[in-house]
């Protein structure tokens, strides 16, 4: 099944943006590649892939302090990559972007840097059941540390925010919210703008979990209003071991440091530290440059295809991709049923079918998606399945792409005789 | 995939062996593969150190099913010491298909919860993966 | 100044190895590189570099969980590195190791997990003025947090470790004992064995920073006999973004997480948490799985050449360059004068001339030194120093650039018109 | 290196002008450079919103050093607004050598304590570093 390219009224030129990623042109299993698992993580173009091999071979030093050339290029091209991050959320300051190893880490950073300081016994978190793991764990484990509640939002049958639990929530005063942008598990986009707002009139401190937005669209930390944002940069082509948390300068000036050591002081007594100046105060040891200096180069990959024609790109591919598999019988989709509120992530069910064993046919035809809770067991328990199959879409995917899941659906059918 | 899902394979996911409830069962256990959901109680009814009657109840992919039915069938009328020689070389010959690495765990869920129903034992001769073999385990 | 072939009486082949490290044919201001600055960061051979270009090129997926081929191929690689570091280190079991950013995250997790756990007001930890700021600042914060006191062991006039303070300071019980194996400040190399067992002798449990000499020379934790040992990948010519904790699973098993999120769960309920196997509680979110797997490569690279062949290389370079060093009048020299207990770093100051000073004029000549504090303030204090120069080794270093390393000593004091 | 390190710039170094007390100081400010323990501590005293008098006394490298030695000449008799638009560019105009990155805080210490002195303040007009040059800080 041959990928062919984009048609010319698509919002971008996938021909020419596949042509920049290697791995695309690989076969599995004898059948070209059909990658949907970018909410997982994404491929990458070769320019990430030479700017970090450009890194090694042409000038690698350790970063800052080193009073010679490679060092200062290497410093260089690590600080230009945190001011491209810091562009690109239209951040107000570059030393509000600390670079992390994923949105994980970013939220683990808030959680003890600035959780242990200022969550107490009594107080409020709002969580939703749309999280990922990695924004549901650190706050549970947070109150259940110090005795603070966690009150969980539910969304309705289609997957959307249940704004009425929501609102009720901020009259009980939360001292954070802490919510994803966009579910990794539906695709469902949340109204993040609103609920920041919501929860700011309440007097509550927000994290915004932006590991499937930020790669997606463009996000905007100032108008987001949010305290802190996280993400992870191996999902938006940069290399696994890049990701920040961007967080508001008078937050995490007042912020004791997450993890101590080296680069993150700025003098050291037996008695006592003092610390370096923001971003480098939450930069302990020495940096995953390299990742980062990925991170600059996927940047700018990603803004000069532009994020608002990938979006747009993308919700054409997921309306398309709907409505071909709503042909098919003995389907379950889950999520909204309409584009407003959903982009690029498709889930559903065979009836029948374990999704373990779609994704083993699938793979047998060169496609690859997830199967499993998709680290988030809250909405899994919700929708009342262990497990779903995921394909999830990134600006290089075709239509041709969802024709051959459609293929791999009917596949699986046929191999089960259903 | 026809190799795979070959029509033993898909029967004895559809129409499992030795299910149900086990009236006298002397060992019973539940595991889980929280990655995938799937769980498999297994229960035994033990009579003169041999397997006098086995049965199982689960959900789950097909994979683990069926190889959780085939085991049921292996080791009924087995003694225990024959029982426990049982490896997961044995379980992928019972199953007399190619299991990927991702799928290895599936296939096994069967084997564990019957070491556990008959030991209580969390490790099981036989049941590591051979040095080189990666684990999986669940992120996205 | 031309970089001339190690002779044939060098234990390893250096003119071999220089060749697969692309960088060290480069010119720096118009000079052949001396890079000599190894104990900040090394240099990447094409080794290193293919392996994590080939994962991003030929099959890059998200580890773990993928029920797909290019998932199961990265999670092998992944899982395969991890085998190659537990082997390099003769770990009792593979899932004593679990991969982190660098060795200062490593020691944090241990200070979070282990010592917020086991460390208690009015407790001792014993450290040592060697140390690098990574492995003093998370002891000191945990014990200001806590209440529990410090002892840091001094050095003699050549840089030993006070061995009757340090058996004083086991005579107090102490809980914990955080120690370096060789300095990065002055290149000596402590008698880890002999600490570690005086340490254990009188109860306390151990952690040894390996990140001087992990990659220097072979390590052998059940030789050893501490309890944790931390090294990052960078300095053994993997990317950044790897590194690992080394513990005693009987230490790790009992232990709470430190990082929550993805990955590290086996079962999420509103109401708790349930953690996954070792060493995957330990690795919240996705791994930088890329640089881990550099790190694998970068393993089998160090074992071809043979740990104890590099450490004998290091142990000549070290020799000839103080030998030709004692020759220049107005040097000051630090640490061990025989190299007995020193190997790979030469940390020096030349009369009137601030480090600074004395790395741009090396610079101009295409020698790459540090100068500064080195993350090592204690010890600058006690040198009475604010800083010094630091010439550090590796494998692919040659007598000539010790030479080249000289010239610039000459160069700087001719500038200096001394 | 011989564009760097000038016969002035060793002079200044080694023959710093304007160092010790300053008697009668009105305003004193001392700054470290933590990195490499480069001290500076200047000191001033304004008359009718000039620069009467100026000392400095530090320790540290050359540039530092000498940087700091001819700012005390630049801004000796100057008014408050003339010191007030010192900024990066002057300094390095003043050292008249090239700086590279990891020398521009050493080179901008003086500055920097002498704008505490004044000001008592942590920024200053056109101290800040442009957009795009990476600051440096500390580790290995
Ligand atoms: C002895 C020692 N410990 C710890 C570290 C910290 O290493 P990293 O910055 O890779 O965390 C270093 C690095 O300089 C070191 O030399
Ligand atoms: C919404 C969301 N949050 C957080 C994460 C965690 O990302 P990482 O594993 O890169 O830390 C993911 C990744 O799957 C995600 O989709």
């Amino acid at each position: 099944m041959a990928v062919v390219s984009a048609r010319s009224t698509l919002p971008i030129d996938v021909t020419r943006i596949r042509a920049d990623f290697p791995v695309l042109s690989r076969t599995v299993h004898g059948k070209p590649l059909v990658y949907l698992d970018n909410a997982a993580t994404s491929q990458k173009p070769r320019q990430v892939i030479d700017a970090t091999r450009e890194v090694f071979e042409e000038y690698n030093a350790n970063i800052h302090r080193g009073v010679y050339e490679f060092s200062e290029r290497t410093t260089a091209a690590f600080e230009g990559a945190r001011e491209k991050v810091a562009r690109l959320l239209n951040a107000a300051a570059t030393r509000e972007v600390i670079f992390v190893r994923n949105a994980t880490e970013g939220v683990n950073l808030v959680a003890y840097a600035w959780g242990r300081e200022h969550i107490r016994s009594g107080d409020l978190i709002v969580s939703t059941v749309l999280e990922h793991h990695s924004n549901f764990v650190p706050w549970q484990q947070l109150a259940r540390d110090v005795g603070a509640q966690i009150a969980v939002i539910d969304v309705d049958d289609e997957g959307r925010l249940r704004r009425d639990q929501y609102a009720a929530a901020m009259k009980r005063g939360p001292r954070l919210v802490a919510i994803t942008y966009t579910s990794n598990g539906l695709g469902t986009v949340l109204p993040a703008k609103e609920l920041v707002a919501e929860a700011k009139a309440a007097g509550a401190t927000v994290l915004v979990d932006g590991a499937q937005a930020v790669p997606h669209q463009k996000v905007d930390v100032r108008d987001l209003g949010a305290d802190f944002l996280v993400f992870s940069g191996h999902k938006m082509l940069a290399p696994p071991g890049s990701g920040a948390v961007w967080g508001r300068a008078e937050l995490l000036e007042r912020m004791r440091p997450f993890l101590f050591g080296g680069d993150m002081i700025s003098r050291v007594t037996v008695e006592r530290t003092e610390w370096n100046e923001l971003p480098w105060k939450f930069e302990a040891g020495t940096s995953s440059y390299v990742d980062a200096i990925g991170l600059g180069a996927a940047v700018d990959y990603l803004e000069t295809v532009g994020l608002d024609a990938i979006h747009e790109h993308e919700l054409r591919l997921t309306g398309y991709l709907l409505d071909r598999m709503r042909e098919i019988p003995g389907l379950t989709i889950y999520g909204p049923k309409t584009l407003e509120d959903r982009v690029g992530v498709v889930s559903f069910n065979i009836d029948g079918i374990h999704p373990h064993d779609v994704a083993t046919i699938f793979d047998a035809q060169g496609v690859c998606v997830r199967a499993g809770h998709h680290c988030n067991q809250l909405l899994m328990a919700k929708l009342g399945v262990p497990a779903t199959t995921r394909a999830s879409f990134y600006l290089y995917n075709t239509t041709a792409e969802c024709d051959a899941l459609v293929g791999a659906i009917h596949a699986a059918k046929k191999v089960f005789r259903i | 995939m026809d190799d795979m899902y070959r029509d033993y394979i898909l029967d004895h996911y559809r129409n499992p062996r030795n299910t149900g409830d086990l009236p006298g069962a002397t060992h019973t256990y539940h595991d889980t593969n929280p990655l995938c959901g799937d769980e498999i109680t297994m229960a035994l009814r033990i009579e003169d150190g041999r397997v006098a009657d086995v049965r199982f109840e689960g959900k789950g992919c097909a994979i683990s099913q069926a190889s959780a039915s085939i085991l049921t069938e292996d080791v009924k009328g087995k003694t225990l010491e024959e029982v426990r020689v049982i490896d997961r070389q044995r379980i992928f010959e019972n199953l007399g298909i190619p299991i990927s690495p991702a799928r290895v765990k599936c296939a096994l869920l069967g084997l564990k919860a019957l070491k556990g129903a008959a030991w209580g034992l969390s490790t099981w001769p036989g049941e590591e993966e051979p040095a080189g073999a990666a684990k999986r385990t669940g992120t996205e």
